[in-house]
Formats: C-alpha cells, sequence, structure tokens
C-alpha cells in the first residue's frame, strides 16, 4: 500500500523547504497556453489534446504524468531531479498567474525534493553487499501506476457520456403527469432538511417581531371562517399556528365558540380530525 | 442547418419517429419541416409511411394524430395493464413538500405534527398523508403533553427505500461538512 | 389478475412493449413478469423477440437495456436533429476532477474520501459534492474504523447516465494497466 502522506511534521517543514528553495528562473516557454481562458472541462477528443486543453491539472500526480510524458521518460525509471524541477516550475507558474496552487500540489513538491535527496545519497558502505536496496522512487511510481489506472477509467466513462448524450427518452406522456415528483436520495433527505432547518431560523428571528394574535382576534377568525365555509378541520386549523403560544389561543378560541355560538365538534373516527361546524340554529 | 442534409426516404422515416418520440407534445408536419428542413409534402410521405408501419406491426404503440399534430401513444387495449403497471411504481417518489416533511421527520424523529409545522414554517398534513401511505412514516404513539399529539417516525419501508441497514446510517450534517465549505 | 390472461405471444410482445414505453425509467424483467402475470422465461422471449424487431426495422428508436431495465430510446445517429427540435444543447460535462472522483468510486465502493484522496493524490471534496448533487453517486452507510467515515458509491442514475446495464458492465480496472505506458 503505498503511503500517501508523511506525519504532519514532517509534511509542513519540507512544504516551507520546498518553497524556500525553489530556484528563481526564466518562465519556461513551453507553457505558453492560455490558462485563464482554458477551463478544467474536458472538450477534446483523445488523451493527449486533452491534457494540453486542461487549465490546470486534476491533481499532483496528473501533473506529474503529463510532465512524465512530455519528457517521454520512461515511468519505472523517473529522471528525477528533472522531473522535479519541471515540476517546480509549472508550480511557480501557476502562481504567477495566480492560480490557486491547492496544498496537494505543494505536499507532492516536498516527496519529490526528499525522493531527489534520497537518490544523492552515496550508498551505505557497511551495508551487506546483496542487501536489496529500495529505490526511494517505488512508492512513486506505484502510485502513479495506480493513479493512471483510474485516469484512464475515467477517460473511458467519459467516452460513455458523451455517447449517452446522444441517446433521447420519450417526451412527456399523460401518466407522468400523475407522478411529477422527484425521487430521493439520504443525501437529498440532508440538504432538504438543512434548508428546511436554515429556512425555519430565519422564520423565527422574524417571529419575534411579529406581534402575538389576541383571543379576541382569534375568535373573529375562526368565526369568520365557520361562517364562510360552514365547516373546518381543527387539524388544520391548529396547523395554520406560528408558535405555540398561537396555539393555545386557538385552542382557548375554539373552547369559546362552541360555548357561545351554535357550533358542533364533530369527530367521526375515534383518533381522527375534529371537525368544527356550523348548526342551524334550532326553532323555537 | 447550413447544407441541405442528403436523407433518403427511409432515413426521413427514421428521424421523424425520434422526434415524434421525444416531443412533449403532439408535433406538427409544420415544425417537423423546419427543423428538418425538408418540404410538407416528404414530412407527410414519411409519416404516412410511419403511420402505416405502426399499424401493420400491430406492436403495443400506436402513431395517433391529435390537436393538429403527431404523437407515439399506447394501443387503447392495453389499458388494464398499463394502470396495473403504473401503480407498481416506486413509491420513493416525492414532492418537495413530502420530501421535505420527510426528512424533517427522519432527522427529528419521534416527532408531533405541530414540531413538524414549526420547523416548516407551513401545513404538513397532506403530506404526511402521503408520507403514511407510502408507509414510509409510521405513528410512534402519543407525546405526553397538552393534547397527547401524535408522533411520527420512520418506518422499515423507509430505510429499504433509501438503502440504509438502520437509522445510524442516516447521514449527519458533520458527514459532510467537509464537502460544504 | 384474477384469471390468468390467456395471451398469445404476439399480444405480448406488444404490451411488453407498451409498458416499456410508459414507463419513466427503464423497466425491469421482474416488474414486467409480476405485472402481467407471466413468467421470466415469457417476458424474455418477448423481450427478446421485440428487440429483434427494432433491430430489423432501422427506425428512429432503439430498444436498450440499462441500469437494469429496458427502454425505448432514440437511435445516437439523430442527435443532432433531436437537439435542433428540442433547442437543447448537450448537458454540461463532468470536470476532469469529477470524472476522476467517479472513476475511483464506480471501482472502489464503497469507498471513503480518505481512501479517494489516496489514490487521486489530491482533496476531492468540491467533486464528491458535485457528484451527489448530479445523483451519481449515494452514500452507503458509515464505515466501521476511526472516524466512522462516509462510504460512497455509484447510484441507478450513474447507470442511466453512463449506459450501462449493470456495473459488472464496466471493463475490469486492471484492463486499463495494458493502456499505462
Amino acid at each position: 500500500m503505498p503511503r500517501v502522506y508523511f506525519d504532519c511534521l514532517a509534511s509542513s517543514r519540507l512544504s516551507v523547504f520546498a518553497l524556500e528553495f525553489l530556484p528563481v528562473q526564466p518562465q519556461p516557454e513551453k507553457y505558453n497556453f492560455d490558462f485563464k481562458k482554458e477551463t478544467a472541462e474536458i472538450v477534446a477528443e483523445s488523451r493527449d489534446e486533452l491534457n494540453l486543453k486542461l487549465g490546470e491539472f486534476a491533481g499532483p500526480l496528473d501533473l506529474l504524468l503529463y510532465l512524465i510524458r512530455q519528457e517521454q521518460a520512461d515511468i519505472f525509471d523517473i529522471p528525477i531531479a528533472r522531473i522535479t524541477d519541471e515540476y517546480l516550475n509549472y508550480i511557480r507558474l501557476m502562481k504567477s498567474l495566480d492560480i490557486a496552487v491547492a496544498a496537494d500540489f505543494l505536499v507532492m513538491a516536498a516527496q519529490l525534493i526528499e525522493i531527489k535527496s534520497k537518490m544523492l545519497l552515496p550508498r551505505d558502505p557497511l551495508a551487506e553487499e546483496d542487501e536489496e536496496i529500495e529505490d526511494p522512487r517505488q512508492e512513486l511510481i506505484d502510485r502513479l501506476l495506480e493513479y493512471e489506472k483510474f485516469k484512464s477509467a475515467a477517460q473511458m466513462l467519459y467516452e460513455k457520456s458523451t455517447v449517452e448524450q446522444a441517446v433521447f427518452a420519450r417526451g412527456k406522456i399523460e401518466s407522468d403527469d400523475a407522478n411529477a415528483e422527484i425521487s430521493a436520495s439520504v443525501f437529498d433527505l440532508l440538504s432538504v432538511f438543512q434548508k428546511v432547518a436554515a429556512r425555519h431560523k430565519e422564520e423565527v428571528k422574524l417571529e419575534i417581531q411579529r406581534e402575538e394574535i389576541s383571543l379576541a382576534e382569534m375568535i373573529r377568525n375562526l368565526k369568520k371562517r365557520i361562517f364562510e365555509d360552514a365547516e373546518l378541520s381543527l387539524l388544520a386549523f391548529f396547523e395554520e399556528m406560528h408558535s405555540h403560544r398561537e396555539l393555545v389561543t386557538a385552542f382557548i378560541a375554539v373552547l369559546e365558540i362552541v360555548r357561545t355560538e351554535d357550533v358542533k365538534l364533530i369527530q367521526k373516527k375515534t383518533f381522527g380530525d375534529i371537525l368544527l361546524k356550523r348548526v342551524e340554529p334550532a326553532h323555537s | 442547418m447550413a447544407e441541405q442534409p442528403a436523407r433518403s426516404p427511409a432515413e426521413l422515416v427514421a428521424v421523424v419517429e425520434a422526434i415524434i418520440f421525444v416531443g412533449d407534445e403532439p408535433v406538427t408536419v409544420k415544425l417537423l419541416a423546419d427543423v428538418l428542413d425538408e418540404d410538407r409534402q416528404s414530412i407527410e410521405a414519411a409519416i404516412e409511411q410511419l403511420s402505416a408501419e405502426y399499424e401493420s406491426r400491430e406492436g403495443g404503440l400506436q402513431l395517433r394524430e391529435v390537436a393538429g399534430g403527431w404523437q407515439i401513444a399506447t394501443r387503447t387495449e392495453f389499458h388494464e395493464e398499463i394502470r396495473d403497471f403504473l401503480k407498481t411504481r416506486p413509491s420513493a417518489k416525492l414532492s418537495l413538500a413530502s420530501l421535505e416533511t420527510l426528512a424533517v421527520i427522519a432527522y427529528k424523529q419521534p416527532v408531533t405534527v405541530p414540531e413538524i409545522l414549526e420547523i416548516r414554517g407551513v401545513q404538513s398534513a397532506s403530506a404526511i398523508k402521503t408520507l403514511l401511505e407510502k408507509r414510509l412514516i409510521v405513528t410512534k404513539g402519543h407525546k405526553e403533553t397538552v393534547g397527547r399529539p401524535m408522533l411520527y417516525g420512520t418506518s422499515k419501508e423507509f430505510l429499504l427505500q433509501f438503502g440504509l441497514k438502520d437509522l445510524t446510517e442516516l447521514p449527519s450534517i458533520e458527514d459532510f461538512e467537509d464537502l460544504v465549505q
């Protein structure tokens, strides 16, 4: 399993090291495409064209692969000194163009410098003759090879989606209207919940400013509703209340109106909704 | 549409079929002629040909003229089977109101109607009814408070539909925190 | 569905076509068998027959297997005319970062954010957010390890948008090794 990072300490120390020792050199001419105009969208047909059209690379490994290919180097025998220089040049160029350089690019710069310095170390003369010495580049090679597979897979997906975009499903038919709905995932649940919660926060703020409705007003509203509609669902009426206090006021209003007016409470089913219904005054 | 496309009659029939198929509404001859840069006569001939094909195939579909345009629809004799099919459609499909209500119930359960109202700020009675019908939520007894309102929570069906093993698998806001930034 | 419907093979083909047409998502063999009260074999035979018909007709439509079901859709060759008609443009393509992230998720699922970082060598948070929003990936619970990170996998929508029957249709990741160097 290739190790992704050094431990935190080593990593941050090395990044600083990498930044301090970036040699100031004239900018290499081969990177003369316009980074600001090009986008990271894939618009090209072939893999090579693809890379060239990118304003930014998908990550440090992507950039490394590009540089290795550019140098026509063997991935199993990376000329680490040259590639490291190219890599650092590229990062400097990105910085000079005000392209935000992600931390991951700097971590890779530090790793490259570390590998480069390890390669320069003389072999330990005390080491056993036949002792396996690990190539300091091995871990990087493994990661690059692994990464490149997924890069190819991404290209395959891109091609598939392009073909798929040429296929169209039928237009709307009548039965779709009954189903104008969305199918939801767990992520939708969470994002919808967050939106509702945010909206709720806003409303609570507004509510503080809103005047509470008085009992007299509530009774007036309720009367009007019952006499207009002949009946009213209590459940629906209570749901309209915006706060706990309003709910209590509404409840008292209902009790009051049943006592004083020609109104009946009707419940059709146990636990069912309760209806407030106007009754014709008894002829007497 | 710069150069005149040299379509064979068969190709024209095929492309006319494809366009009628993707149209949300019946497609008129004029619109077909405009889009395909062909004259009315060619389009009419293609439709006639297509119509004859549909007739002779005796498949499940028909090409029919309706409201001044052409449309592909199912044959009327299969309406019972189609009704049966439409009834089976997956019930994870929800209106936004229902989805909002479900989200509140999922994250705040057990929860009462007034509490849902408090959070959503709108009535949820019909959404709750839908969710109960789709068996995505169930009642969880009464809350011991004024009016003893009903408590609602998510059901086993909910876990199934959303591919969750149990409620602890429901992602929390923290799980996506890194993504939001 | 009380009495056994005595359908001729031709009738079965026709009703299968009608139902596949009506479906707003690919229709599975199982669902067809259930709705029509027929066995799998009969349904499969009917689909095979229908598929052969669509092939030989060379019309504007195709019958295809995608995301585990069957769907009627237009043939690819008419995409330009259809776009002219619908007045649509190809939808925005995924960025390279999103595609790479999607590839890692597709092949390594269920997979966590740190595991994706390990392979890509770069933070993938915004790509994951995009993929979630486009419904191409879904959460698959938590990994029982330090920090219980969220697991991600591809969705049905992924199969649909990439025209895959199922995940086994993806070429093996090792096959890409030959392309490397």
